[in-house]
């Protein structure tokens, strides 16, 4: 287990009042609090390292571009990528997914073609399917999931039965907590020679991932849902599938030669990131990724686990809850209501004793209309989130649940 | 009575706590008497969207005055409405659009109507006064 | 006259050695310094106030929300944009012009269309349009500039009787310094009928910008080259035309209502900002740029002006120098060669004197095969930048001139 | 001479400088001496190219070492480029395949051999070694 005390430590946000509470943060799965070495990294950076990247024959800009590649080689280390060009760095996951549906997804798909996706993806994982299947005039097929919130597999190869271009799936869904067996969905795919797109968002600060096992030909994350800065993220891919990926930005340093009739672009990792790229932002997540690693992340699943098994517990005793997604495999999101409370009373009041949590649809639409709720509470655990956190928090609700009923 | 005093009525019925809870509870308790809009009005037509709760508001104009009644169903969000509409109801339209109801502030409720705040009610305030200058610009004609 | 002693403190990078040598920064076109308020504001942010925005109920999502959204009140004003929901966030000005491109370019491109540029752009406003003009089978159109520099105007009108779809022009050369006639050319262009994007990446930190007055239609810049962070950056558009354009990325807080078959997407600005925003840089973005205004732009001008005539003076006192670029209306942007040193040499030897400058093609490669050159060594000044370090640049180059003669 | 007395060598010509520019100064006289490439080779199937500067290589496998020439636009490039050939020219492929050229490092020097540095001299490096292995395969037949 890790050592909790000591890692709160490290997070300046945690340690502050709100209404003269201390603030007890549970809305991990949308952002993050970060540790002061990524604060410091970003200090560092612009007080002594800053400088515009590659190409530049300078001191700084040496320095600046040695780091920011230094960072692509960690992350591709850290998820077990083949290559480092196989790293593109993005902006965050919604970015990343972006890329993929817009430049693979124009590569293989034709008139009444489809994408397959489960029920549970969050908006950035649905909408981009959607509206290109609304381009080629094809069908976006979507996987059932049950009233535990688990993913029908049978569903899902049935729907594999009708030959989708593309897969794309969430590890973790971060309305429900369920985590996928991407392993199997990623193999039933490719069964069927369908390339799988992941998306990691909740899974990367939570669980270790390697792409090269889980055979995933995307993998996309951000760095803000990992303990790092916001505006950097991750597009894995498979290098055959970047290769014949063509750019969906252009400008800067992704081209090699330009004249005004033609342009040819640059190599791997280059092609797809147009523009200045956002250095700090990349130092940053390579700084909380390293952190995350230090920590283990064996460490971290234990440590959330057991924060989840215990907010679950003491939850199920309040009368009238109900918390949507119990599958069995589970990640420490819990999605509730209680009676007939509404979510942003509930999330008002407990604001207003230091608690932050989430309330509506949580970019999940789609999963509420599943259970017919306009939107819950959710409550999300990050490693340094405490059992007595979770004491307070569920006394919490019990007060604001009285003076709502 | 004029909106001035009201509001002011308001701040000093708060002023008597200074836990949030309590300031909460009787936001919660004042909701229920929110003069309910009759069912026919509580319709799409009727419904100021925020993202997280809702609330429908109806008008009318009677004798120079503007008479609102309203529901949400979120009931926080309708213990505000009810502060709003005890502030706004029964006032003149000249009045209704002079005031700036920083009464709000005074109680500790100013961001349920910030730009930020997904309720519904900074679009229910500037609704109400939209309601008072339709109101007035017909009753000029 | 801003007073530079004082300015110079603010920036922690600018007094470091490199090489033994005090660092003389004069790569300010490809990024600025940051400023220490800058810093800290991103410190405050990630120690006090860090969240995912919009929506979110609670205490420290309603503070950044709130931080977020005056920043775009605040650009605004800067820039004397007509409504806040003009100005749309993105990662830079590369993220700007790739979204009109994609955005406003397919939806008004047919087959043979055209867009008119000119021969000064950066990459980053060039091969969007080029590469949109190749898939609409048209022509890109490149107004020409004289051996000064300058825009040919008479061409431009010539080039406008084409009838292009869309212009989109620099208003400041990152290559050559030039400051085209912006207004002017918007005038030409809006009487034909057609909208003008100007690519604004190096006039956002030098001279004061009126969208209003210049009745552009789109204005595109990237806060890390006006002092700010990097992975920010702003495209104003006119509301007419922001509400005509489909959004361009898909997911998170840009949908209104979401089911499997269909998407409503959200109002101005956020149907255009998808996924979690860079709410960190924003807020650094309008910090830095409230350090622009306090300065005054009328000041920063004032002494980048002086800076550019003294440098260009004592320049040309040296033998076989060549100056690309000497428009009557220029900005502190100095690209040069001499006789036939290559610029990757110079560039070498500066910088272990402790000078960063900016070799190579500077990402406008065209504008080199115009004076039939590979590359020059460009320095390019910001307000911190003084007539002293000047002095030490000027002797710098002439100390590797004779070794490498 | 073996690699490593040459490259030995190398570093105790530097050695009587401190001075960056006194590097550089010795470095671009170096260059004067580069073995230089024959005018017919000098096209485009024996540019590596770097973003900044290029750099022209050949090699020629000569009873069992390999021998190389070259030429770079750029002084500087032209000058390390040198002190590659030097140490790596009338070597054995093996000899050629297991040194690590550590000494540029010890001269200051290693920062041109970065991948971040957009010259061409890591990539040819690369080449050599590459020629190194090729010739070697080629002799095993
Ligand atoms: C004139 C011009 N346009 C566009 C850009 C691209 O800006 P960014 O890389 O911040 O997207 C630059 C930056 O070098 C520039 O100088
Ligand atoms: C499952 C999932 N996918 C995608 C995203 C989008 O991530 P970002 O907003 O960082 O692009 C999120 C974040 O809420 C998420 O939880």
């Amino acid at each position: 287990m890790p050592d909790v005390a000591s890692i709160r430590k490290l997070f300046p946000a945690l340690h502050q009042e709100v209404y003269g509470k201390p603030l007890i943060y549970l809305d991990n799965a949308a952002t993050t609090q970060k540790p002061q070495q990524v604060i410091d990294r970003l200090v560092d950076y612009y007080s002594q390292e800053n400088s515009n990247i590659h190409r530049g024959v300078h001191h700084l800009s040496q320095k600046a571009t040695l780091a920011y590649e230094s960072a692509r080689v960690f992350i591709a280390g850290l998820i077990n990528a083949n290559h480092s060009h196989e790293i593109i760095f993005t902006r965050g996951t919604t970015e990343s997914i972006n890329l993929v549906a817009s430049s693979l997804g124009n590569l293989l798909m034709q008139q009444g073609d489809k994408v397959l996706i489960t029920a549970m993806e969050h908006h950035s994982n649905l909408v981009p399917w959607q509206q290109l299947c609304i381009k080629h005039r094809g069908e976006l097929l979507v996987t059932r999931f049950d009233e535990t919130g688990t993913t029908d597999l049978n569903h899902f190869k049935e729907l594999l039965t009708r030959k989708p271009k593309i897969v794309a799936i969430a590890h973790i869904s971060n309305a429900l907590g369920t985590i996928n067996p991407i392993q199997e969905m990623i193999r039933l795919s490719h069964e069927q020679g369908i390339p799988v797109l992941v998306d990691g968002a909740q899974s990367i600060a939570h669980s270790a991932i390697d792409v090269q096992q889980l055979d995933c030909d995307f993998f996309a994350f951000s760095a803000h849902k990992a303990y790092g800065p916001m505006g950097a993220g991750v597009l894995y891919g498979k290098t055959k599938w970047l290769e014949k990926m063509p750019p969906y930005h252009f400008g800067g340093e992704m081209v090699d030669k330009v004249n005004f009739t033609e342009t040819t672009f640059n190599i791997l990792p280059f092609k797809f990131e147009a523009g200045t790229p956002n250095v700090e932002a990349v130092l940053g997540m390579e700084t909380a990724l390293k952190f995350v690693k230090e920590i283990g992340y064996e460490n971290i699943t234990a440590h959330e686990d057991a924060l989840l098994r215990y907010a679950t517990q003491k939850l199920m005793e309040i009368e009238d809850m109900k918390i949507f997604g119990s599958s069995p495999h589970k990640a420490a999101v819990i999605s509730f209501q209680i009676g007939n409370i509404h979510p942003f009373d509930m999330g008002t009041l407990l604001d207003k004793m230091g608690i932050a949590v989430r309330t509506g649809h949580h970019c999940a639409q789609p999963v509420m209309d599943a259970f017919d709720v306009p939107g819950t509470v959710r409550a999300s655990f990050a490693v340094y989130n405490t059992f007595q956190e979770i004491d307070t928090f569920i006394a919490a609700i019990k007060k604001a649940s009285a003076m709502l009923a | 009575m004029k909106t001035e005093e009201i509001q002011a009525q308001i701040i000093s019925e708060f002023a008597a706590f200074d836990d949030w809870m309590d300031k909460y509870n009787l936001l919660i308790e004042m909701g229920k008497d929110t003069p309910m809009i009759d069912a026919r009005f509580k319709t799409n037509n009727h419904l100021i969207s925020g993202c997280q709760s809702k609330v429908w508001l109806h008008a009318e104009y009677v004798d120079g005055k503007v008479f609102f009644t309203a529901d949400s169903d979120a009931v926080i969000t309708k213990g505000i409405v009810n502060l709003l509409i005890r502030a706004l109801s029964g006032q003149s339209p000249d009045d209704i659009l002079a005031t700036d109801l920083g009464f709000l502030d005074q109680i500790g409720l100013k961001e349920h109507l910030s730009p930020t705040r997904s309720n519904g009610l900074l679009s229910m305030v500037q609704q109400m006064k939209l309601y008072a200058k339709v109101f007035k610009l017909k009753a000029g004609n």
